[in-house]
């Protein structure tokens, strides 16, 4: 992981010094590396970044990098800092799990209590804007669908994401009370996925047309399902594709 | 708001001036709607009370059809989002590759992509302005802006033969060597580029009628900017000082100077400076990059076939609409198991309901200008 | 019986002559002015305008008159046919009645009425019905809306533009405008010397009363598509076109003749600028040069030929133009030097009045509806009734105290441009507090 | 002679438009037969030699109060007000209140020809032009009911817009 200075990890050892926009984050970058190095760092440039392009000077000849890395096991490293601490005090086994995947933090939250972290999120941790909220489909795994909420704070200049996980019937409480953005992405979440957000005030289809049946971002969703049931319908025959 | 199904010709519920509200439709096919927009508008008289925007007509599944498609085989489809900025686009879908592989474009690739997007920052800003002047009804800036995007295009051209959907990056740095008068091109085109923005805030800036058309019009303050999930132009005009560039700065932005202009209350006329404002900045920029492009390789050490460990990232660039992200899950294949890109477009649309209650329709083409939205992202 | 009508048919035939050139000469005139448009909003743009039809597009105009006869010609289905094809009919019709009382040169006019000035203003007022009937019949609802908002906008600027005539009127004394010019002559000065804020209200006013420029609401193309002309194609649509040129050129000849001193030489009085008389054959020599010049660049022989053709043309006119001048001829027939010179002073004040026009509407954006009307009421109106005080104050000092007109009219000017500042001044406080803060 | 031609289409044009105003079904196509009979009669008060009239009856008539009849025509949805019942149906008494009228204008044309001598038209060249004789005598002899005029007419206007404006 050669200089990758705009990725900063909330760690918690060094208190990352409030960089805000104004002063370019880059020059103060905090020398420390994760308390907890990751268990098998086989990134080829473990040692921190020599001369993180100071703004001015051009940096030294890059150093050249080494051997072509072979494919770092890179893979999510269990993460804990204070963040995550203060997480678990507040809502203990709600945390479910987390970890950080090359460098950014990811919290893994039960699904009934997603709208209060959300909250929480907000008001007191001043992750104050969400940036995007998507969802993955897993459908080998029982809680088939991932929501993700990618969040960011303009204090800390620090992302957080956070991951619901709830089943094809399921419903998962709608975030659209705390952050206004979320109304559309929530509506091409089920749009897409068909993924149903309690109290959302007008959850419809958003970018396909309403009468459109199946939900096309599903790993098991195919054309021909919606094409098949469009020439039953309407021309009355069965198409042979 | 009740989702009647309103037939394609409008119809007049009640008599115009009567009590009862009318709905005008607007679009899909409309002269300043920037795209295949629809916009259902309730009006009361002349005045806005209501709209619900229609989007979805230029909906091509860019990210089902990521899902089969290797790393490299999707990079030309980002070009087709934002056409309007497409080797922004290429930028942020490549570093976010990069950084799921963990590889790294050595500096000479980078510095040459962040001439080129900034280049491209300035000719997408330039359509803004002909467009969004030529709704509120000046006829000239259009050509006057056009004429210097031509130039940017050129440039284009002569590096990745292509003008408009570039495909100019690749994952790990570049496919084509910069060609040996980029430097002395970009400078030609960079030193009188801001006696031409003086000139376009010549026509427009002092006017009367403009300023009569775009102060106080469709406000955002910060709170609602910042709850709206607003970014780019539109955030920093209602005042928030927050530009990716510097919060976390990727390619070479780290190594040169330049401002992030930002406007007061959020409105029409200050998006407008804002735009202004970071077209100049954009300029310093590239005229910086040129002095000293390092020598060296173009490309990292990033294999033919590209199978990144399983994981994900979340890599956010600031394109010219505001901020495009990228959230791309691996399975350790050659096939990104999802690629999730975050429009700036579609989510500074969502302020527009909020921004338009009040207005007449005439400032309703106003807002849609401001918003520079490009629909090819909105809908994807 | 007759007998008296062939007399009768002799005694009017100069009018006669005129109207039939009117008539038939206008669509001719209104199409070169589209060129014109065209080609200087190009030259304004950094491009060059239509080229393509003949050398320099010259043949654009008959082009464009031949495809829009082609064009098919469509009527909404429950569109009131009779009412929808009637329309475009009044609105040329008012616009070239109101020609026949100008007065192109001393001889060229077809009545010269003792209400002139009255009659034009009165009969141009009746294009509302076109626009009006046009936009209702068609039945749809953008033409609905563009046609009330242009009515609105062209009696609200009506009145504007009335009071800045009034205030022309006063100086002059009379209404027919041949007399208007006389005492131009006599006073020496052009009434937009001595009114001038009259004449820059009337400019403004006439700009929106022709729905031009920063004020052409009604055909906003970006909010309501095309106006009340929306559901008009083809040479219906023409008519419509040639109605607003029509009045694009009465409008321009009402001020030529009220406040630019009609078919008046510059300087008609001071012997000392005599060498004027000589300008328009000059001119005419110039454009006929050009002509020649560029013409062997043409790339089709048949454009070279038509390049020639219209620089002889112009010598021909620079020729015709110069008779007078001679002393011999001079004596001889007196009257041929103001007619034939009073026609092309006239029509190049014309000319750049509706340059005047072009440039306006290519520099500045478009005005909301709201700022239009209260431009008109809260600005325009109040300024030209001051306007209209202002000139007589001005006329009882000269004609009762015997001030010379040369300190009493500066001094009214300036009056009522003090008067125009606080009336900028309260329009622009009254801007801030209007505005539309999202009250959802 | 042809100053008969031209009365007698005016006159002509005057009738017919006027009686087609009443017949039309269709309200707007009766609002521009009712223009076109105002101008008829501008028509022959021109040929009168009054241009004044003329002026006046083309701006305030055609000018200014057809097109407040063509547009409340236009702003009321006109298939609600056909759909009203149509209240002719005393149309006897109408009929008897016409025949009354015709009958007093036939005698008093019949009885007025003997009786009252019309003065000798002025020939048209010693008239002043009328807009000067009306002006002078509008503004010295009757300044007092102009002015009274006026602030009516004022009075109105504000009342009007009081009235239409829903919050001032």
């Amino acid at each position: 992981m050669a200089n990758d200075p705009e990725e900063k990890q909330p760690s918690a050892s060094s208190p990352s010094e409030p960089s805000g926009a104004k002063t370019p984050a880059a020059g103060g970058e905090p020398a420390s590396k994760p308390p907890a190095p990751p268990a098998a760092p086989a990134a080829p440039a473990a040692k921190p970044p020599a001369a993180p392009g100071a703004p001015a000077a051009k940096p030294p000849a890059a150093p050249v990098p080494s051997r072509p890395p072979a494919p770092p096991k890179e893979g999510p490293v269990a993460l804990e800092n204070d963040l995550v601490k203060r997480y678990k005090e507040k809502f203990g086994p709600a945390i479910l799990e987390a970890w950080t995947d090359r460098k950014q933090a990811i919290l893994v939250v039960a699904r009934e209590l997603l709208a209060e972290i959300a909250l929480y999120s907000r008001d007191d941790e001043k992750f104050d804007w969400l940036s995007d909220l998507t969802a993955v489909d897993w459908p080998k795994r029982e809680n088939r669908f991932d929501v993700v909420l990618n969040m960011y704070s303009f204090e800390k200049n620090e992302r957080l994401r956070l991951k619901a996980q709830a089943s094809a019937d399921e419903r998962v409480p709608s975030v659209q009370g705390i952050w206004s953005t979320a109304n559309w992405m929530e509506r091409e979440v089920y749009d897409m996925f068909g993924v149903v957000f309690e109290g959302h005030p007008d959850l419809k289809r958003i970018l396909l047309p309403d009468e459109w049946q199946g939900f096309p971002l599903r790993k098991d969703y195919d054309i021909l399902t919606q094409d098949t049931a469009w020439v039953r319908e309407n021309l009355g025959i069965e198409s042979g594709q | 708001m009740p989702d009647e199904r309103i037939p394609f010709a409008t119809h007049a519920d009640h008599t115009v001036l009567g009590a009862d509200e009318i709905v005008l439709n607007m679009g899909p096919q409309h002269p300043s709607t920037h795209g295949v927009l629809r916009v259902k508008l309730r009006l009361d008289g002349e005045k806005v009370i209501g709209s619900e925007c229609v989007i979805g007509y230029l909906h091509r599944g860019v990210e089902k059809i990521a899902e089969h498609r290797s790393y490299q085989q999707f990079a030309p489809y980002v070009d087709r989002m934002d056409y309007v900025a497409a080797v922004s686009n290429g930028l942020g879908y490549c570093e976010a590759v990069e950084k799921l592989l963990g590889a790294e474009a050595p500096p000479r690739a980078r510095v040459i992509r962040t001439i080129l997007t900034e280049l491209q920052r300035i000719a997408s800003h330039l359509f803004w302005l002909g467009t969004h002047a030529l709704d509120i009804g000046a006829l000239t800036p259009l050509f006057y802006c056009l004429r210097e995007r031509e130039e940017i295009l050129k440039i284009f051209e002569k590096f990745c033969g292509a003008r408009l959907t570039t495909h100019a990056f690749r994952i790990g740095g570049l496919q084509y060597e910069a060609y040996d008068e980029l430097e002395k091109d970009v400078e030609r085109f960079c030193t009188p580029f801001d006696k031409r923005v003086d000139e376009y805030e010549s026509l427009l800036t002092e006017n009367r009628i403009w300023v009569g058309r775009t102060k106080g019009i469709g406000i955002l303050t910060a709170k609602e900017a910042i709850d709206y999930g607003a970014s780019g132009p539109v955030l920093r005009a209602s005042g928030v000082k927050w530009d990716i560039r510097k919060a976390m700065p990727y390619a070479a932005y780290d190594q040169y100077k330049f401002e992030i202009p930002t406007g007061k209350n959020g409105d029409t006329y200050d998006r407008y400076i804002v735009r202004m404002e970071e077209m100049r900045q954009s300029r310093l920029i590239c005229l910086q990059a040129i002095e000293n492009i390092p020598a060296g390789p173009i490309m990292g050490k990033v294999g033919k076939v590209l199978k990144p460990p399983p994981g994900e990232v979340y890599h956010a660039i600031e394109a010219p609409k505001g901020e495009l992200g990228y959230y791309i899950i691996s399975d350790g294949t050659t096939q990104p198991y999802r690629v999730r890109i975050r429009p700036p477009s579609l989510i500074n649309l969502e302020a527009f309901d909020k921004m338009i209650r009040g207005h007449l329709v005439a400032d309703v083409v106003a807002i849609i200008g401001t918003l520079d939205i490009v629909l090819g992202e909105v809908d994807r | 019986m007759l007998m008296n009508l062939i007399h009768f048919v002799i005694s009017i035939w100069v009018p006669l002559v005129c109207a039939l050139i009117i008539v038939a000469v206008l669509p001719l005139v209104a199409g070169y002015i589209v060129l014109m448009e065209r080609k200087v909003m190009a030259d304004m743009q950094a491009r060059l305008g239509p080229m393509r039809v003949g050398p320099h597009g010259l043949l654009q105009p008959i082009a464009d008159a031949l495809k829009l006869l082609i064009k098919e010609d469509i009527i909404p289905d429950e569109a009131d046919k009779m009412i929808f094809w009637f329309a475009p009919l009044i609105s040329v019709t008012a616009a070239m009645l109101a020609m026949s009382a100008l007065a192109i040169g001393p001889w060229f006019q077809i009545a010269d009425l003792n209400v002139g000035l009255l009659f034009i203003v009165g009969i141009s007022a009746l294009g509302i019905f076109g626009i009006v009937l046009g936009g209702w019949s068609s039945n749809s609802h953008y033409s609905l809306l563009g046609a009330l908002r242009s009515a609105a906008q062209l009696v609200s600027y009506e009145t504007a533009a009335g009071m800045a005539i009034v205030g022309g009127l006063l100086l002059a004394g009379t209404l027919s405008t041949r007399e208007i010019i006389q005492a131009q002559n006599d006073y020496g000065t052009w009434f937009a010397f001595a009114a001038p804020v009259g004449f820059f209200v009337y400019i403004v006013a006439s700009i929106a009363e022709t729905n031009r420029a920063p004020f052409d609401l009604p055909e906003a193309e970006s909010e309501l598509v095309a106006g009340y002309m929306t559901e008009y194609s083809g040479f219906r649509w023409a008519l419509y076109f040639l109605a607003e040129y029509t009045n694009m050129v009465v409008v321009a000849s009402i001020a030529t003749t009220l406040f630019l001193g009609g078919w008046l030489r510059p300087f008609a009085g001071t012997p000392a600028f005599n060498f004027l008389d000589g300008l328009p054959s000059v001119l005419m020599l110039g454009v006929g040069g050009y002509c020649f010049y560029r013409a062997p660049k043409q790339p089709v022989k048949v454009q070279k030929l038509f390049m020639v053709a219209v620089g002889l043309l112009m010598i021909l006119a620079a020729i015709i133009l110069a008779v007078p001048l001679i002393p011999a001829v001079g004596t001889m027939l007196p009257g041929l030097k103001p007619g034939l010179h009073g026609a092309f002073w006239f029509l190049l004040k014309v000319g750049l009045y509706i340059y005047l026009f072009m440039w306006l509407r290519f520099t500045f954006p478009r005005y909301r509806f709201d700022q239009l009307m209260r431009l008109g009421w809260q600005f325009l109106i109040p300024l030209s009734i001051v306007n209209v005080m202002g000139i007589g104050v001005a006329l009882v000092l000269h004609r009762h105290w015997g001030w010379s007109h040369w300190t009493a009219f500066p001094l009214t000017t300036v009056l009522t441009l003090l008067v125009a500042g606080l009336l900028g001044w309260e329009s622009e406080k009254k801007d801030k507090e209007h505005v539309f803060v999202g009250d959802a | 002679m042809l100053d008969q031609i031209v009365f007698y289409f005016f006159a002509a044009l005057a009738v017919v438009s006027a009686i087609l105003v009443v017949t039309r079904r269709n309200v707007v196509q009766s609002a521009i037969f009712l223009i076109t009979a105002l101008l008829a009669t501008a028509g022959i008060f021109l040929q009168l030699h009054a241009e004044f009239l003329f002026i006046v009856q083309v701006i305030l008539y055609a000018g200014g109060i057809m097109v407040l009849f063509v547009f409340v025509i236009m702003l009321i949805n006109m298939d609600v007000s056909l759909h009203q019942l149509q209240f002719n149906r005393q149309w006897w008494l109408g009929l008897l209140l016409a025949l009354v009228v015709g009958a007093e204008l036939t005698i008093a044309i019949a009885i007025g020809r003997s009786h009252t001598a019309f003065g000798e038209p002025a020939p048209a060249s010693a008239l002043e032009p009328s807009t000067q004789l009306v002006g002078k005598v509008l503004f010295n002899e009757y300044m007092l009911p102009f002015e009274i005029a006026s602030i009516l007419l004022l009075v109105a206007m504000i009342g009007a817009v009081v009235m239409a404006k829903k919050k001032i």
